[in-house]
């Protein structure tokens, strides 16, 4: 290997980079969430549903020694938690998002009990594309050696935003989210759709969980999350449920928060708790930036609870 | 419009239990084939109860549905569409978010699972052209105004091939001639024998004017039944409440033109909801003891207006002047000049729907004395002796002045606002359609409020999408069209033609 | 339906229905006592339930449980202790949420109001000692309500989501913090742990007389009581229930609704500011990344379980504090890991949370059904 | 000497807590294996807790291990227990022993029931920076670490200090996380250094764990911290810098048995078995080998120094004059504020 330096290059790189390898589980809780909450329920456990599912899917890569049926467990054991969240919601005057927050503890503590003989062994991990082949700096490479699930998550957004226009079942969960009185009067049961809306936003951010303990970074401590989860889902209220929107906000939080160690790598030192907060203050300074008095939150599910 | 012919449906013993208390009492009601049918009755009689008891959205707790003579059991919604039942729900089911041919599309029985939208929307365009109004199917209802909204329900249901329609109050929101070209429509349809329509309305003159029969509840008993050509407007309110008195309009106090301006409004500009357009208002004078009208299609700005008057939207320029002060409704200027705005729909945006009663009641009052000084403890027990004595001057039917506001029905709720906003000395009183959805009892007694406070001397602002009512009660009367005052008329020489052209923007 | 006892004649011992007006009054305040404490029952029987999977004595747990929350004096301000930054904290979620809104960053104001506090009680030093504690609660309070009134100032005049922005904001403080105390405030002689220069002893604040809690306890237990009076009795707090059940209705009433936003969020982060400057003057001694312990996010549910009812929050923190505090004790005598407790907190609060079906659903606790059921 | 009043010899209860997770491939999982060799040592109790914050939570932890377990020894073992926590303990309970890991215990200023423990791990950094002096072909080197203080700025220099022993051009960049575990941040930060051309990695965080995997998945060579991490890449796993608590808890419950006064100020490093080095990898090279096994041997002889002048800082300033030498015992060395010539970043 030739060590090639490739100096300032490194950081419009290393966003690159960061902004595919760091996006995807932010993708997949955001995809999963705007799905909840166009259905009218939000869930603020998929934090928890996340560790949960980082969790289940190391553990059962190590027993089968396929990351593959690891990423399918940690899907399903995300789809029990969105299940239980959307069943235990449908009681009248249960409040959604105190839920969330218990069942983030909820599951945080349960996958830190489980996962405790996990931390050792080593789980294959799930497998990545090189598309940087066309170059010979292994930077480039390493930048361009994209998941698959990144791949899927970029995929799914596009699809979910076509469906949520073209597919009965997308326009079910808009009816849904938007009005319980025309859903009902239109024959759909709310407390039904929601459910299922909550356990498909779980078992995608399972599959959120299975991308950090799979691939990036790819293993398993109690501390493989760092708030993804409760992130990812403000930033469906940033991106307007809009999974296209979600993306492109994943992605930026995903490139913004390898902003840091990328300026430190080229020698800019100063105050690198604020670039580690650039994320955020980014985030916010766009969200100030495109809210408007003026205006309702263009796109907001009528029945969420958080924006009504 | 489909290829199923109208068909008959018939409630044998309806009754409906919510808790411990009957909402509906061995009701059976016939409704042949291709007759209009009207249902009449006092807010909360069980109108409403009834038909969703038929639609499946109840269950209720006995009685039999017949479909064209043979028994059916509706459990849900859908079983009530495939039997070719459908209803215009008296609170809009349309979807906000979705424009209206995704309402349309979905709400259909079968909807494929991918939608293939061009072919839709040229089924769509084919089915509008035989519509007798047009519609823009591609905005979000959201952004539809009211009467739209209500045609595109009536659509919806055509479009979903019904042959048997309830419509749950359908004109509340249209203007006169709107009212005449929905229900002429569907009359015509019955009368083509494609379709069967049961309608619970407030208004009379539909009902004589459209209906071929009538049935009346009362407190969820069916009370009468009979031709409509058979009875008369007193016999069906006789049917409705009994011998119980209506509240009558006081006399007009003579106007007096060289009364005090009190209310002033001078090239106001302000934007809209949407950003996009701006509402204003050249000119406008309110006396005390007159009551100035303001006609318009709902979503011609008036809400806007309402906004602006009651300090909740910015104002780009121009000047509101209440008796000879700028006005921004503060609090402190409102209580110091009697100003009292009554919203449409109090419970959305007169109400907290959860607190109580009592405190609702109090809202205008709860950080003043007796004597009007300002103070900073609350008083429970001063709250509740101030409200139980205005609920019983203002007859405001509750279980108790603790419970919740949401829990009272809507001709409650907007007595309950009417208490606490007439009491007291009034000099400017803005009303925005404060009968929407009320009978005519409650609808007369409100009027009645009004006009009392108009002869005490309090200049009115009257903003009403009900020309009935402006015209009953209005000393001039505007029309308000895209944002601004086209028209403006005395209450003499006001006809319904003329003003109804310059609301539909004619001019 | 039988005959009922009508108002007239009847004593004014009795209520209007004809049962004892005590009776009534009891039995409608019951229902907020009896079904969170039947939740808290059924959730410790769920746990136990887990446990009992994970082959461990149920009734170890109890006993262990008990001894290490409440079993004894020591116990209890064990308890104590661990409650009494989950007052303030919590408090900073229950009064912007009667206005309607849902703050999720009291972490943030903490951690300034920890910052602010160390840094004013540093620059001060060698005033007066109630002088300097004076000026560093007032310095915590200015700096969390200057953060989280910020947030209701941003959701008000810019329609900017109060629950993003803040939980964006804690964050940011976070970094805030770390930036200053391991920079322009770090004392150079703390090592390896930056912190801000330590407090004089006369600075710090002690244990409340006879306990062994520090004066943090009372200050969130008076804060507590003050934001009920606040909400309950005084025209800010009706106004601003006004405003939280309907910002329409607040409007039209001519109720100034921005101030009033900005107000309640700025005293809510005032208090989380306040249990920052606490946290620095009782326990820490100076500010450093300990701050960041997540009292703000523990606080979340604190007030959610006490159903944002300021009086509520004081049992519901010190119950936490129990749970916490026999928490270490599980670990240790049953050997299980520490996740553990979080097992037993997801679960309780979820029990509880869902109790909240409940109310409204017993005819004991609704007087105005008895008639009906004789 | 201190009062022992209690009769320690017979049965004890000793305590450990931690402020991480017990396994955590790194600091607090050290700890626990030191913890975990006192188990089976007849009349000894040991109780544990983990994830104890640096709040009133780890006072109240050890008073509950003193009045509810017993514990008459406890080894509060993260650096942010020392002040004011454990003090605080040890002014209420001068009948237990406290003794905290990471030194700072001084006689002129802090009771004698409390004392510090702790090791010269720098010397390890040192040798991690000697194997991978000779293993690195780029001469670049990469640190993750998580603050600028001084433990973790004396192995940064250490780190290089071994390798320029191999080749004085050698350079480290060194990424501060701001954290002691952010696992994304220390996998970016990882990659941010391959990026940059290092390809020898070690770091300074709680957890090596994500380090040490996403440094082997970029194909960079790894030198651990705190624990072994070999098992996580074997291939690319050159040796690390570890723990050896066993050696230090025994010694101090030995005591405690034997009923001798516990000392108060315990270090030691590589030749007190306080420290130890995990085993070469196959990836080390002959060279390499033989210069590891000559430092290591002058080590355990006592007396070497790793800061020894004429030393610069990466800002410029004399570090240490030619001939001025600071052994690992040297005082001077647990305030240090730079980083060395040679080493690519900021201590602030
Ligand atoms: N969820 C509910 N629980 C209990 N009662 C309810 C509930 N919803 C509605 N009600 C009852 O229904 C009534 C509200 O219905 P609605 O608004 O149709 O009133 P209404 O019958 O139109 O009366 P009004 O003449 O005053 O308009 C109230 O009298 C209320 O007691
Ligand atoms: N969900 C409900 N729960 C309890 N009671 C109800 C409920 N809905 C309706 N009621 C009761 O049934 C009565 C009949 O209500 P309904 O809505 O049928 O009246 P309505 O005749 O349609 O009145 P309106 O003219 O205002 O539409 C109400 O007065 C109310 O007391
Ligand atoms: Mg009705
Ligand atoms: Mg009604």
């Amino acid at each position: 290997m030739d060590a090639t330096e490739i100096g300032l290059w490194g950081v419009p790189l290393a966003i690159l980079g960061g902004a595919i390898r760091v996006s995807t589980p932010f993708i997949f809780v955001s995809l999963g969430e705007a799905i909840t909450e166009r259905s009218g329920r939000i869930n603020l456990g998929l934090e928890g549903t996340l560790v949960f599912g980082a969790m289940t899917a190391y553990a059962v890569a190590v027993m089968t020694n396929s990351p593959w049926i690891g990423l399918l467990a940690a899907a399903f054991a995300g789809l029990c938690f969105g299940l239980f969240h959307g069943w235990i919601c449908k009681f009248p005057k249960v409040n959604d998002i105190a839920i969330g927050i218990a069942l983030m503890l909820f599951g945080s503590g349960l996958a830190f009990f489980f996962g405790k003989p996990f931390i050792k062994p080593k789980a294959p991990n799930l497998p990545a594309i090189p598309f940087g082949g066309w170059s010979d700096i292994p930077q480039v490479q390493a930048a361009l050696d994209v998941n698959v699930l990144f791949l899927i998550g970029a995929v799914l957004s596009v699809i979910l935003w076509w469906a949520f226009r073209n597919t009965r079942a997308g326009l079910i969960v808009r009816v849904v989210g938007d009005s319980s009185d025309a859903a009902r009067a239109m024959g759909l049961n709310p407390d039904t759709v929601r459910l299922l809306a909550t356990g498909v936003g779980g078992a995608l951010a399972g599959i959120g969980g299975a991308y950090l303990s799979l691939y990036y970074p790819g293993s398993w401590t109690e501390r493989i999350s760092s708030g993804q989860g409760l992130m990812a889902v403000a930033l469906v209220i940033f991106a307007r449920w809009n999974p296209l929107g979600c993306f492109a906000a994943a992605l930026l939080f995903g490139g913004a928060g390898a902003l840091g160690p990328a300026l430190q790598s080229v020698g800019v030192t100063q105050g690198y708790y604020l670039f580690y907060a650039a994320p955020y203050i980014l985030t916010l300074i766009i969200m100030i930036a495109t809210s408007s008095p003026t205006r309702s939150l263009a796109g907001a599910p009528g029945e969420l609870s958080i924006t009504k | 419009m489909s290829d199923r012919k109208a068909v008959g449906v018939e409630t044998i013993g309806m009754t409906m239990r919510f808790g411990g208390f009957t909402a509906l009492d061995a009701v059976s009601v016939k409704v042949p084939a291709g007759s209009f049918h009207a249902l009449l009755g006092e807010n909360g009689a069980g109108k409403s109860t009834l038909v969703k008891c038929m639609m499946g959205f109840y269950r209720p707790t006995s009685g039999n549905m017949l479909v064209d003579g043979r028994e059916v059991a509706i459990a849900s919604p859908r079983d009530a569409s495939a039997l070719g039942l459908g209803m215009v729900y008296q609170h809009f089911t349309l979807v906000p978010s979705l424009t209206g041919a995704e309402n349309l599309v979905i709400s259909r029985e079968k909807v494929p699972g991918v939608i293939d939208w061009r072919k839709e929307r040229g089924e769509l365009a084919v089915f509008m052209d035989r519509m007798p109004f047009k519609l823009l199917l591609d905005v979000k209802v959201a952004e539809l105004a009211a009467g739209e909204k209500q045609k595109l329900e009536i659509i919806k249901q055509l479009y979903l091939g019904r042959s048997f329609l309830v419509l749950d109050e359908p004109t509340s929101v249209l203007t006169p001639g709107e009212a005449q070209e929905v229900l002429g429509l569907v009359r015509d349809m019955t009368r083509a024998g494609d379709l069967t329509v049961l309608m619970i309305s407030h208004k009379f003159h539909e009902v004589t004017a459209f209906a071929d029969d009538v049935s009346v509840l009362r407190k969820g008993k069916l009370t009468g039944t009979g031709r409509v050509a058979d009875l008369d407007h007193k016999a069906m309110a006789a049917m409705m409440i009994g011998d119980q008195p209506i509240a009558a309009l006081d006399s007009r106090a003579a106007p007096r033109p060289d009364a005090e301006i009190v209310l002033k409004v001078k090239s106001l500009k302000a934007p809209d909801r949407t950003g996009l357009k701006s509402i204003s208002i050249a000119d406008l004078g309110v006396r005390s003891g007159e009551i100035v009208g303001i006609a318009g299609i709902s979503g011609n700005g008036q809400k806007e207006f309402l906004e602006v008057l009651a300090g909740q939207r910015p104002r780009d320029v121009g000047e509101v002047i209440v008796r000879g002060t700028a006005y921004a409704a503060t609090r402190a200027e409102a209580r110091a000049l009697n100003v009292r705005l009554i919203p449409e729909e109090p419970l959305k945006n007169a109400c907290a729907p959860k607190m109580t009663v009592a405190e609702n009641i109090s809202f205008r009052t709860f950080d003043i004395d007796s004597s009007g000084k300002p103070v900073s403890w609350i008083s429970a027990s001063a709250i509740r002796a101030f409200s139980a004595r205005l609920v019983e001057q203002f007859k405001v039917k509750t279980a108790s002045l603790s419970s919740p506001i949401a829990s009272l029905s809507g001709g409650n709720v907007q007595r309950a606002v009417l208490a606490r906003e007439l009491t007291g000395e009034v000099d400017l009183l803005i009303v925005s359609n404060p009968c929407f959805g009320l009978d005519f009892s409650a609808v007369a007694e409100i009027r009645a409020r009004i006009m009392k406070a108009r002869n005490a001397g309090a200049a009115v602002l009257l903003m009403s999408e009900d020309l009935d009512e402006l015209l009953e009660l209005s000393d001039r009367i505007f029309v308000m069209s895209d944002g601004a005052l086209v028209y403006e008329t005395p209450i003499a020489q006001a006809s319904v033609q003329t003003i109804g052209e310059h609301m539909a923007g004619h001019h | 339906m039988t005959d009922t006892v009508t108002g007239a004649g009847v004593p004014a011992l009795f209520g209007a229905k004809g049962y004892p007006a005590a009776l009534e009054w009891i039995a409608r305040r019951a229902e907020s006592f009896v079904i969170p404490l039947a939740a808290l029952i059924v959730g410790m029987a769920l746990f136990s339930l887990f446990i009992a999977l994970v082959g461990k004595s149920p009734i170890l747990l109890y006993e262990t449980m008990w001894r290490g929350g409440f079993g004894s004096w020591f116990s209890v301000q064990n308890s104590l202790s661990r409650g009494a930054p989950l007052l303030l904290a919590a408090l900073c979620v229950a009064l912007p949420a009667r206005l309607g809104l849902v703050v999720i960053g009291g972490e943030g104001a903490i951690v300034l109001g920890g910052v602010a506090a160390a840094a004013i009680g540093a620059a001060l030093s060698g005033a007066p000692s109630p002088i300097v504690i004076l000026a560093m609660g007032v310095g915590g309070l200015a700096a969390g309500g200057t953060w989280i009134g910020a947030v209701g100032a941003l959701r008000h005049y810019r329609a900017v989501n109060e629950t993003i922005s803040s939980l964006l904001m804690a964050y940011i403080a976070i970094a805030l913090m770390n930036q200053l105390v391991e920079g322009p405030l770090r004392d150079p002689a703390s090592l390896n742990k930056p912190s801000t220069q330590p407090l004089a002893d006369i600075y710090r604040i002690g244990n409340i007389p006879g306990m062994e809690v520090h004066w943090g306890l009372a200050v969130g237990v008076v804060a507590c009581v003050l934001s009920w009076v606040l909400i309950e009795k005084t025209r800010w707090g009706f106004a601003a229930r006004i405003a939280g059940g309907n910002v329409r209705a607040a409007q039209v009433q001519g109720l100034a609704v921005g101030p009033l936003i900005v107000g309640f969020t700025a005293l809510a982060g005032g208090f989380a500011g306040l249990a920052g400057m606490l946290e620095v003057a009782a326990v820490q001694g100076s500010a450093n990344a300990s701050l960041a312990a997540g009292y703000g996010y523990t606080g979340i549910l604190v007030a959610f379980l006490a159903r944002h009812n300021p009086l509520a929050i004081i049992p519901v923190a010190i119950l936490l504090g129990g749970i916490d505090a026999s928490g270490g004790l599980i670990q240790r005598r049953l050997d299980l890991p520490d996740a553990t407790v979080l097992v037993l907190q997801g679960m309780l609060f979820i029990v509880i949370l869902f109790s909240e079906t409940l109310y409204g659903r017993f005819k004991a606790f609704n007087p105005d059904l008895w008639q009906r059921a004789s | 000497a201190f009062p022992i009043s209690r009769a320690f010899a017979a049965t004890a209860t000793v305590g450990f807590i931690y402020v991480g997770p017990k396994d955590d491939y790194g600091y607090n999982q050290a700890h626990a294996e030191g913890a975990a060799s006192l188990k089976g040592i007849e009349g000894i109790t040991v109780v544990e807790e983990e994830n104890v914050p640096e709040t009133v939570d780890v006072q109240k932890t050890m008073e509950s291990m003193i009045n509810l377990d017993g514990a008459s020894l406890i080894f509060p073992t993260s650096f942010g227990y020392f002040d004011p926590h454990m003090l605080a303990m040890c002014a209420k309970f001068p009948d237990v022993q406290f003794r905290h890991c990471g030194g700072m215990w001084d006689k002129a200023k802090h009771p004698m029931n409390a004392g510090s423990y702790f090791g010269y791990i720098g010397m390890g950094q040192y040798l991690n920076g000697v194997v991978a002096g000779h293993t690195s072909k780029s001469k670049k080197l990469g640190f993750v670490a998580a603050k600028p203080i001084p433990q973790v700025l004396l192995n940064i220099n250490s780190f290089l200090l071994g390798a320029r022993s191999v080749d004085p051009a050698i350079t480290c960049q060194v990424i501060f996380t701001g954290e002691w575990s952010l696992a994304v941040k220390e996998a970016e930060a990882t990659n941010a250094l391959v990026d940059q051309g290092a390809d020898v990695i070690t770091c300074h965080v709680d957890s090596p764990k994500v380090v040490v995997e996403t440094a082997a998945g970029r194909g960079a060579f790894i030198c651990g911290y705190h624990a072994n991490q070999s098992p996580l890449a074997p291939e690319k796993y050159l040796t690390g810098a570890e723990w050896n608590w066993a050696k230090v808890y025994k010694m101090f419950v030995d005591d405690l048995a034997a009923g001798t006064p516990l000392p108060n100020f315990t270090r030691g490093g590589l030749a007190d078995g306080f420290v130890k080095m995990s085993p070469l990898g196959p990836a080390v090279g002959e060279a390499a080998r033989k210069q590891f096994d000559a430092t290591l041997a002058e080590m355990m002889k006592g007396g070497f120094s790793v800061i020894k002048g004429p030393l610069k800082s990466n800002k410029g300033a004399v570090v240490a004059t030619e001939g001025q030498a600071f052994v690992e015992t040297a005082i001077e060395l647990e305030s240090m504020d730079y980083l060395v010539e040679g080493v690519v970043g900021s201590t602030a």
